[in-house]
């Protein structure tokens, strides 16, 4: 296993899967010459050429629908959104068009499309720069939705959504693509579907996603020394949601805690909390806690911003919360 | 007349097409009629949008593609299908909403989809189909084959960002994408002079470096003529064409709409009807003594056989089975993952 | 007290805010000369003329931009959307512009504007013109988001709205606009923000909003026979959300059943169920049940249709199963 | 040089302005260069976009303005914002985050805003400043007045859809709006051969009937002129113009690109620099005899000591209080209903 970062695990996954199969290509504004805005193309032009490797105007709108009528005749496009803020003025191609292609043609059509790039926020860009979507994508039928947390997990769930046929909305993060870690070579791929139980434990969970992974297992080695033994979950696919994986561990610890980056209102945290009640009813020893952006617009201000984001001393805090340790 | 008598002669090599031009023109302004019909005693549901009118549009410009190329239009596309060959049973089926619809009945008529005569839909959000057509000419490009794409859309749809967004990137990378104004002068009860701060559309085409012409789409022959040319440029590698194609829709936008009285007087729409698609045909074809009153009538006979035929098809036609509520809304899993 | 149709209702509103009002117009696909698609504005070009009721080409990024645009002058736009499946283009005014004008300037621009239109299906409109996306619009801070299900809360909410110095997002439906009922005539103001009981009951609550309020109460009324008293709250507001009179019923009735029109996942009664279980766990005696859109996108067959929509036999289905009656 | 020499005698009328202009412009490139120091120290923070080289743009055409008219630009915005009057301390202390910056710290350096001078921000979408911009001229014909709004894009953004249905209803509506293209080459790394089909992109404007004119953005007199002209139009009703104003930005696209080496060469870089609109402006000035280096060298003391107080001021300046999170939401409750 190489250790590689985040950025580097994509890159991977991009490279074998478009060595892979001639049909997958990459589009996008400054993947090809540029290399990336984030640099998770690098390489990639000079290996494939500008026929599979397409920079493309600044047209979201344009380029994402140039994919999606693609990916009907079969080819097996991935589209880069700069940032998935950008992708508002795309979201119609995404929802009226990908997601329902297979629907309104009877079953005659796919879109066998990856769109992706990266989610929510990275440090002090502000209002418009600093939005997690995700649970606005979980919302749509015929979508599937993944956010991968590790570098192991970013090239074997991004190798599995090429793969796929059906469109699926891979959500990255700024934050995450210098992160380091252990990557298998080769034929990795991860399945879509499939959370990841990250810490085992038998107190508390903590249902957590991408940026907030993390955090979450921060706030565990804490709550370690104050007695408080957490599992904690990385759902990795966000639609289709892994209930059985955490049902079966609230069925275990009888307490939930779920943290996510974006907002709280219909977010994917009330999702989850929703089939938990639901199906582990008699099972919870105390309310569901979730943790989530403050229910404002990220201000620019650096201090301001922190107050604004989920953490790890919020994470611990809702745990405390559920186990009736916040007294103490 | 005189105009087209004057064509008649410049024409004269699509003559070998008109008698096929002719019926499938007609069998539109026929299928289109009894769908009107069937609407109104609530056999069709939904929005139904009507193409009489602008049969020629459809006919004149399916008709210089191949098999292998692509056709995608928006909600108003039930001639489209047709020109491309779908046949009468599975659309009107369709607009029945039923299991033997070309889209499973799942779709309506909005959404007339067949994968093999390449027919990519029946699109219901204005422009939404603009950049789907393009990406379908990209894959033509990427697969190193000459196929084309024609993008059928409406002359109101020329204001709206996808057009823009989409001309620019296929005048950008010569796309072998033929983009068709179907300029019925109306978007729902705007006129053109309401929506576009131009009206000479094709002018617009000067800012995507690519061709732009203004058509005649009710001659038949002027409209296959200058997508020939289109196809022609697209195959070669020489890029996108955007055609404004002149017609008139002598319907309500959809089957909710009145003809005339709101936006547009009767006067208005009697003065098109004066020059028919199909009279303008028919005529050519007479004065070439390519027609007479009993050819035409068995035509008339004959099409209107075919449309009964699809009307009791469809009626007779099964409803989609319940379960069919849960399928189509991902791939089988068989199919997941490769 | 006038019986008017929810269309006239609203047709009322706009006439007698923009009489009051000389800021106030209205913007939209056929408004004006057509009289809008829907006939909700009706008249009102004659009345008040081309400058404050005026028809845009075919571009809603375009004109709800220039609305917004308006709005920070100042003026008090209605901008209308033929229907809330095509804003998916315009989007990006309205959660990028719209809802973070205030925060991103420091509190120096206001964006008093109102989105408005008809959400949701019809019938038989299939795939993509039947969506109801209130969970996303409710999701973003900085917006309001409003759905009157009666005539006089049409007229009484789109009032309030119009006065509102914040964007609102105001959902009508278009199975609603021949709904008749009696309306307050002249100054009748809904205040945004507080729920309303259409029912009191004992046994159950019913959640819903909108076209859901209408078969919530047939289904209550169909309890009854079998001995079971329904509370049914319709929220009106999706945001700010009411939670106070949801509790206080909860916590007479401890059951709770959450109807709406939209797709399930992360939808509105994911949040509201999420609040329910955390601030009132112990007064549940039953998992939350909910009743949304089948999971899948619209079918156009109109029997499909209607095993995939929300109706009163699967709500009286859900209330009995949090009265354990489901057996019997 | 030659050129600028011609220019100078026909521009007379803006001698005047030299002064002034030259000051603003000195200002915009030190406060830049200052700003790209604080933001390598950490000082700054998010995304900044620095205006070095592009400063005759904001100059030459905000100078066109009245106080009531409207300005509007992108997230490269610090330039239009000191042309516009905003004080170099606001602007310093909104980029370090500070309470007492022009938007309370909330908003950062793609978001500027003052009410009080009409400056409508500071978007960081690219294209959505463009709708917005037309919107205030709008406002400005619904209430009668003849104010202007002057909306600034960079090239990259004439392809995207906002432009075009902006474009398409301003012009059908007439409304007085200036659109104006900082075409400084490049959208990020990207050359405009490489986005846009034509790189004339004046000659879009004929798509929504209003004048298109291409414009030198290194001399500010030829800005200025050009703008007057547009703003001549709109303020008499006959509706928009859009400029596209040729310039160059020195620096990389934010600080986190380089000046050069990926997609452009240092020697192009260089060849640009070579006609910088501070020096044609001062060339102009000295050959009318109203610069010489004593002042030039005055100017440039004047000018620093602004910048260093800016930064003083911003360093010294409190964060916002902690519930500043939570305010500006939404409007205070007693602001609310009226
Ligand atoms: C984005 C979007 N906005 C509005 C509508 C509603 N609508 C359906 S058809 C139509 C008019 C389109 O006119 P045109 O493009 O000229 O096509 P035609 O109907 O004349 O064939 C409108 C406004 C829509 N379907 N999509
Ligand atoms: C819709 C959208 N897509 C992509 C981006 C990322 N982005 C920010 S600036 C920029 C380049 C814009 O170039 P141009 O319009 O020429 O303005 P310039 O930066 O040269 O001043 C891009 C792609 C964005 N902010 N918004
Ligand atoms: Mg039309
Ligand atoms: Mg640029």
């Amino acid at each position: 296993m190489a250790t590689l970062t985040y950025r580097d695990a994509l890159n991977e996954a991009l490279r074998e899967e478009m060595t892979r199969d001639g049909d997958v290509f990459l589009m996008g504004e400054e993947v090809a010459e540029y290399n990336g805005a984030y640099k998770v193309s690098r390489g990639l032009l000079e290996t494939f050429g500008p026929m599979r490797v397409v920079d493309t105007p600044i047209a979201e709108l344009g380029f994402t629908g140039i994919g999606v009528g693609a990916s009907m005749t079969g080819l097996r496009p991935i589209i880069e959104m700069m940032t998935w803020n950008f992708a508002l003025l795309a979201i119609d191609q995404i929802v009226n068009a990908a997601a329902k292609m297979r629907y309104m043609s009877g079953g005659q059509f796919s879109c066998p499309i990856v769109f992706r790039g990266p989610g929510g926020a990275a440090l002090q860009l502000g209002a418009q720069h600093s939005q997690a979507f995700e649970s606005w994508y979980a919302h749509i039928p015929g979508l599937k939705v993944v956010m991968p947390a590790t570098p192991a997990d970013a090239k074997g769930l991004l190798k599995s959504a090429i793969r796929d046929d059906d469109p699926v909305v891979f959500i990255e993060g700024e934050m995450l693509y210098n992160l380091k870690g252990e990557v298998p070579e080769g034929e990795h791929l991860t399945p879509i579907g499939v959370a990841d139980i990250k810490r085992q434990g038998s107190d508390a969970t903590i249902v957590c996603h991408s940026k907030t992974v993390a955090p979450a297992l921060k706030a565990a080695k804490a709550l370690e020394e104050e007695g408080i033994d957490c599992e904690v979950i990385d759902l990795r696919t966000i639609r289709p949601l892994d209930s059985a994986t955490i049902l079966a561990s609230v069925a275990k610890t009888n307490r939930l805690v779920i943290a996510e980056e974006g907002w709280g209102f219909a977010g994917v945290g009330a999702e989850v909390a929703d089939v938990v009640q639901r199906e582990a009813f008699d099972s919870l020893d105390a309310p569901i806690r979730r943790v989530h952006q403050a229910d404002v617009p990220m201000p620019y201000n650096k201090y301001l911003e922190r107050l604004a984001k989920t953490d790890t001393t919020k994470i611990a805090a809702a745990v405390r919360a559920v186990c009736y340790r916040d007294q103490d | 007349m005189g105009a087209s008598t004057q064509r008649a002669t410049q024409v004269a090599p699509y003559q070998q097409h008109h008698a096929d031009w002719l019926r499938q023109m007609l069998l539109i302004r026929r299928f289109e009629e009894r769908a009107g019909e069937a609407y109104s005693v609530g056999q069709i549901g939904g929005f139904c949008h009507l193409y009489i009118g602008q049969e020629a549009v459809a006919v004149g410009s399916i008709s210089a593609l191949r098999d292998d190329d692509y056709v995608i239009s928006a909600y108003r596309e039930h001639g489209q299908a047709l020109a491309r060959g779908m046949t009468s049973r599975s659309i009107m089926a369709e607009l029945y909403g039923k299991a033997t619809g070309c889209s499973g009945g799942k779709g309506g008529s909005m959404h007339l989809f067949d994968a093999e005569r390449h027919f990519m839909g029946g699109h219901g959000i204005v422009g939404g189909q603009i950049p789907l057509g393009a990406g379908f000419a990209f894959a033509a490009r990427y697969r190193g084959t000459d196929q084309v794409s024609l993008c059928f859309f409406g002359e109101a749809a020329a204001n709206i960002g996808s057009f823009h967004e989409t001309l620019n990137i296929a005048g950008l990378w010569k796309l072998p994408v033929i983009f068709v104004i179907e300029n019925n002068g109306y978007g729902m009860g705007t006129a053109v002079n309401r929506a576009a701060a131009i009206t000479d559309l094709a002018t617009r085409a000067a800012s995507y470096d690519m061709p732009g012409l203004t058509v005649d789409g009710q001659d038949v022959d002027a409209v296959r003529e200058a997508t020939d040319e289109a196809v022609r440029r697209a195959r070669a590698g020489e890029g996108p064409t955007l055609l404004d194609i002149m017609t008139y829709r002598y319907v309500g936008h959809s089957m909710s709409d009145a003809p005339h009285g709101t936006y547009r007087t009767k006067d208005e729409v009697d003065e098109h009807r004066h020059r028919d698609p199909i009279e303008v045909l028919a005529a050519r074809m007479r004065e070439a003594g390519m027609l007479d009153d009993d050819r035409m009538a068995e035509l008339e006979a004959d099409v209107a056989a075919e449309v009964a035929d699809a009307v009791q098809f469809a009626e007779e036609s099964p409803e989609p089975d319940p379960d069919q509520l849960w399928t189509d809304v991902l791939a089988p899993i068989t199919g997941g993952g490769n």
